[in-house]
């Protein structure tokens, strides 16, 4: 029983990972880039969405949609002012810049607002809990589940089905030939930061709400985890993301589970140097050699 | 250009620096230094320290690490446990915290130096987290509330460390064996293409390097009364990183002048730690912007004294030599 | 319908032409014939806005189109089927086709070019629904084509359409090249495959090291030596 | 001119790459001095020809001897140290070198100091430097670069810059040099100057070259063999007249007429 309830919460917590996840994911898969800001951008969700539930009186809904559109905002105007320029340059300028980006967010929000946590009211949402088999979950962990197999299921619509979305794949495979199908790059991309960053804004809201506290550096860690499950899925790919979200989700409840709670972080890396040393294109990942 | 003149600009090198040592010395015996500049000068030498020796993997290597942090932190527990527990003279215990993290380098090194650009990136720094959630569970080292250490950290300690690890990098650089590194830095195909066993060169730039960030966790460890894991997280890598980036990828002198100005910038911005590290994202965002190259490019502050010298007649040999 | 106005364009410090002009009429076939590393290619990614020229002007039904963006030239008529066919691997053959009408919005226009597509290429309906990359270097070659047909265009840009083909699928590349022009669309055509090229043409320019070594009527160039020393370099 | 054991021989190599067979059932051999030309069009697999000879890939089918050793599954540096040293079709020089410093790489093996030598600056340190900048010196002005010693290399004039490569290969002192598409990018004149440079090393050197090439002239003007690769095999060989007017080399260069 103990490890099915481990598994619940793995999957919770795997499912903000994978939210954030296919955020780093999409935007490596269509500028090679790591865009170290955007656990940062999910830090931004948090808050947007705390001030919007403080101050604004909003319900879990408008505030999560709130800090979507916040985020989105965000991430377009990072992408056309620190990246943009970038995007001939080598990847180590790239990823340098990125580096900065995510310092300047940090610490600008504690310049801004101080560096105090805050804690998401419990209220939010209605706090009862369902018992299947033994098991306890929340109905707050059902929500945020739900609402993130939600988010999950609309961005494979956006991305399968939308003009957009297939715009973005277009130029992510090959966006040369894109440019030739009349697709405008740059657009396309701005687009695609834009609903990484989205889902990155609605994982901070649900984040919040889950786990109560928010400060202004816990997008690093969560960032940093995120960009693991990217990794492990194989960066770039979208399901990959998911997959590797839940996965990382699932390894560190079951490590903190077993009484190791404080080695979950270092499970984490490990798992991430393992999987760059024997599998650098991740699960779903396919190699490819450099071409001489 | 001759090998005489070229040991007689390191023996003038080395005599210009042993003058600055005496006269600091002087100075700090004869209490003419207070301890907050003493303080300043030994962290300016400590970070001066880092950034030569990640200069050395990602400037003229070229293999982009960002958990540099880590070997400094192998350093500083290695060092402290043979100071604290084993009761060992200092100068071992840097020479020790040195090997370790040399050691660490190694291990570390021979698998992920296979992986290039970002990947090596996001494995370096995982690299650094471990270390420091490893330290934050040993219960032989304190945990997360770290260990006490005694104050052994000493202008010559330092000086004298700080001086080899110049020699010892510029050395190696302006060697054939420099070159092998530069060319991997240049391009790797190329480089193997030549006869140039890249694998050996990466894994030896990068264990150089991860021995002096040791040397310098040691003296770090023994500046303090305490070490905690949290000193080695990775915006400690970063500060380290935005050294040799802002200076320049490739000079050794731009990484000391880039770490000599942030030291000094960050000392004075210490009681308002948001405003220094939003002056350093924006200044290294900008950096990135309009001269990606950093402050020198891969040019020697040498290199610009002798294009001028060279006017007139010898061409300018861009040897950089310990200056 | 196409005018090419001395151009020079450089990669780098390299200059891929030197002062190319050239002409094609409405309704034609013209093609462009020369080696490898001529500077085929590189003519084609300029006309199609992937390259600026830095000198000479390029004209399309009399509008100067030199640098302007990709997608506005294929919003003016302008496709263009890319050396290596460069389709979406990891989409499907209808995907494919979709992205080629990303501009348009007339919803039944789309829908009748792709009955077309689909009539020119039966094979591309047979695997609609299948993943681009799986298809064979033939069926890949027709996707490209038709995906370029789908922004009905009034100027096709060719590239090396034969590329890697077997000789009977080559045969039949060009025959629907053919018929593709007999319904009105003006083709400019880059070949290594010069007698291919030629057989189909109205008209040819040969291109060595950058610069139009040579131009006129397909049966004048069909019969000159010159061709073939330009490929082979006979004395 | 020709000896008994071939210097370098392809028997039956083949790479795949996953499913896409890229070469397959090369056979080449090359005799001490010769120049030989390797043509074939574009994607023909001329260049994952050369991958494999210098160890960038390794042939999943045949193997490749040079001399008495085996140089499948050796790595590129070991390859380069038996012998065979090569230049790219897009040039790759080491930009932020000087030219100068460009050829001590290529000088690097012949280096007998350690790095503990260098770093406390032994005597063996200068004296093995001296002697890899001694000849290095030497080196360039064959190649009549020693004018541009101290500049950059990625400063040079592109022709000077395909120069270098040149010297640069050749300075790693190879048995056979593998040039792919040096005449790249050249006008007609830059052309004619390497084609003089390729005539002059090979006297020079005593070397054995193989040549990947699109200037059909310069390769009829200048090699004593050819092959031609066709959809990664090869399809003919022989001398430059017997390839002009061999019909299959013509059916993959013009192809086939329209029946």
């Amino acid at each position: 029983m103990e490890l099915i309830q481990q598994l619940v919460n793995g999957i919770s917590l795997g499912s903000i990972y994978a939210l954030i996840a296919l955020g780093y994911t999409m935007v490596y898969g269509i500028v090679r880039l790591i865009n170290f800001a955007h656990g940062d951008v999910f830090m931004v969700g948090a808050f947007v969405g705390f001030y919007a539930v403080t101050s604004l009186d909003l319900g879990f809904f408008p505030a999560l949609l709130l800090a979507m559109i916040a985020c989105a905002l965000l991430g377009v105007f990072i992408e056309r002012i620190a990246y943009k320029p970038l995007r001939n340059a080598t990847r180590i300028a790239a990823l340098i810049t990125a580096i900065g980006v995510s310092l300047l967010i940090e610490y600008g929000t504690i310049y801004v607002r101080g560096a105090q946590p805050e804690a998401y009211p419990s209220t939010l949402l209605p706090a009862k809990s369902i018992e299947i088999f033994g098991v306890t979950i929340s109905s707050q962990a059902l929500l945020i589940l739900c609402t993130s197999i939600v988010l999950m299921i609309l961005l494979q619509l956006i991305v399968h089905k939308t003009k957009i979305g297939k715009a973005m794949r277009a130029v992510s495979y090959d966006a040369e030939a894109a440019r030739l199908m009349g697709i405008n790059v740059d657009n396309t991309i701005s687009a695609t930061f834009a609903i990484g960053s989205a889902l990155a804004g609605a994982a901070g809201v649900i984040f919040g709400v889950y786990y109560i506290k928010i400060e202004p550096l816990m997008g690093i860690i969560p960032g940093l985890k995120a960009f693991i499950a990217a990794v492990l899925g194989g960066i770039g790919i979208i399901p990959g993301a998911m997959v590797g979200g839940l996965v990382l989700g699932v390894i560190e409840s079951l490590v903190s589970g077993l009484g190791y709670s404080l080695w979950r972080d270092g499970v984490a890396f490990i798992v991430l140097i393992l999987i760059l040393i024997f599998r650098p294109s991740g699960l779903f990942g396919k190699n490819v050699k450099e071409k001489v | 250009m001759t090998a005489f003149k070229r040991i007689n600009g390191f023996w003038l090198s080395i005599v210009l620096a042993l003058v600055f040592f005496a006269v600091v010395q002087l100075l700090i015996s004869g209490g003419m230094l207070n301890s907050f500049y003493i303080n300043t000068l030994f962290f300016m030498a400590i970070n001066i320290i880092l950034a030569v020796s990640l200069h050395l993997i990602i400037g003229i290597t070229g293999q982009f690490s960002i958990g540099h942090a880590g070997f400094l932190a192998v350093g500083a527990y290695a060092s402290a446990i043979m100071t604290m527990k084993l009761q060992m003279p200092f100068a071992l215990a840097l020479l020790v915290g040195g090997v370790a993290a040399a050691v660490a380098g190694l291990l570390i090194g021979i698998p992920t130096l296979r992986l290039k650009g970002d990947y090596l990136a996001i494995a370096t720094l995982g690299f650094g987290e471990i270390v420091r959630i490893i330290l934050l569970n040993v219960e032989y080292v304190g945990g997360a509330s770290g260990m006490t250490v005694t104050h052994l950290t000493t202008w010559p300690w330092v000086f004298f460390c700080l001086l080899m690890t110049i020699i010892v990098i510029a050395n190696f650089t302006n060697s054939t064996h420099g070159r092998a590194c530069i060319s991997i830095r240049e391009d790797e195909i190329a480089a193997d293409s030549m006869g140039i066993n890249t694998t050996y060169y990466k894994v030896t730039a990068f264990v150089i390097g991860s021995f002096f960030a040791g040397i310098a966790g040691g003296l770090y460890a023994h500046n303090f009364y305490i070490i905690q894991p949290t000193n080695f997280g990775f915006l400690k890598s970063f500060d380290i990183l935005i050294f040799v980036v802002l200076g320049g990828l490739g000079s050794m002198s731009g990484a000391v002048i880039a770490a000599i100005l942030l030291t000094v910038v960050s000392t004075f911005l210490q009681d308002y730690p948001e405003t220094r590290m939003i002056i350093y994202s924006i200044v290294l965002i900008l950096v990135m912007l309009y001269r990606p190259k950093g402050l020198l490019g891969t040019q020697e502050l040498t290199s610009f004294f002798r294009l001028r010298r060279a006017v007139g007649g010898k061409q300018n040999d861009n040897k950089h030599t310990v200056a | 319908m196409l005018k090419v106005e001395s151009i020079d364009v450089f990669y780098g410090n390299i200059q891929a032409l030197k002062g190319v002009s050239l002409e094609v009429q409405k309704g034609e076939i013209v093609t462009l014939i020369g080696a490898n590393g001529a500077g085929k290619s590189t003519l084609l990614k300029t006309i199609s806005g992937l390259l600026k020229p830095k000198h000479g002007d390029i004209l399309y039904e009399g509008q100067s189109i030199a640098g302007k963006a990709a997608q506005m030239i294929v919003k003016q008529g302008i496709s263009h089927v890319p050396e290596g066919r460069r389709i979406f691997a990891n989409m499907t053959v209808e995907e494919n086709l979709e992205l080629g009408a990303f501009l348009r919005k007339d919803k039944d226009g789309i829908r009748q070019d792709f009955e077309k597509v689909y009539h020119l290429f039966p094979r591309l309906h047979e695997r609609r629904k299948q993943l681009a990359g799986t298809l064979s270097g033939g069926e890949q070659q027709m996707l490209a084509m038709g995906r370029a047909l789908m922004a009905r265009p009034r100027l096709l840009l060719l590239d090396e359409p034969s590329m890697g083909l077997a000789p009977l699928l080559v045969k039949t590349i060009f025959r629907i090249i053919e018929e593709i022009n007999s319904f009105g669309t003006t083709i400019l055509l880059v070949e290594q495959n010069a007698k291919m090229a030629l057989s189909v043409a109205h008209r040819a320019y040969v291109i060595e090291s950058g610069r139009v070594v040579l131009s006129g009527s397909a049966e004048e160039l069909t019969a000159s030596e010159q061709v073939k020393k330009a490929y082979l370099g006979g004395h | 001119m020709t000896t008994n054991t071939p210097l370098l021989k392809a028997d039956n190599v083949g790479i795949h790459f996953g499913g896409l067979k890229a070469l397959s059932g090369v056979n080449i051999e090359l005799n001490a001095g010769e120049l030989v030309g390797l043509i074939g069009p574009n994607g023909a697999g001329k260049t994952t020809f050369f991958n494999l000879l210098t160890g960038v890939y390794e042939p999943t089918e045949g193997s490749i001897v040079l001399g008495n050793d085996k140089l499948n599954g050796l790595a590129p540096y070991q390859i380069t140290r038996k012998g065979i040293s090569r230049t790219f079709q897009n040039i790759r020089l080491f930009g932020e070198l000087s030219v100068l410093d460009n050829v001590k790489v290529a000088y690097h093996s012949l280096a007998r100091h350690s790095i503990f030598s260098s770093i406390f600056r032994l005597p063996s340190h200068f004296s093995g430097e001296k002697e890899i900048e001694e000849k290095a010196i030497e080196f360039l002005k064959i190649f009549k670069l020693e004018s541009f010693m101290y500049e950059k290399a990625k400063n040079l004039p592109y022709g000077q810059q395909r120069r270098l490569e040149i010297a640069r290969a050749l300075a790693a002192h190879p048995k056979l040099l593998l040039l792919d598409e040096p005449a790249a990018g050249m006008n007609p004149q830059e052309t004619q100057e390497l084609m003089n440079l390729i005539a002059f090393i090979r006297e020079r050197f005593h070397l054995t070259i193989l040549l990947i090439e699109h200037d059909m002239p310069l390769v009829m003007g200048v090699c004593e063999r050819i092959y031609v690769l066709d959809h990664g095999q090869l399809i003919a060989h022989g001398t430059p007249e017997e390839i002009r007017n061999n019909p299959k080399v013509i059916e993959a260069y013009l192809g086939e007429e329209i029946s």
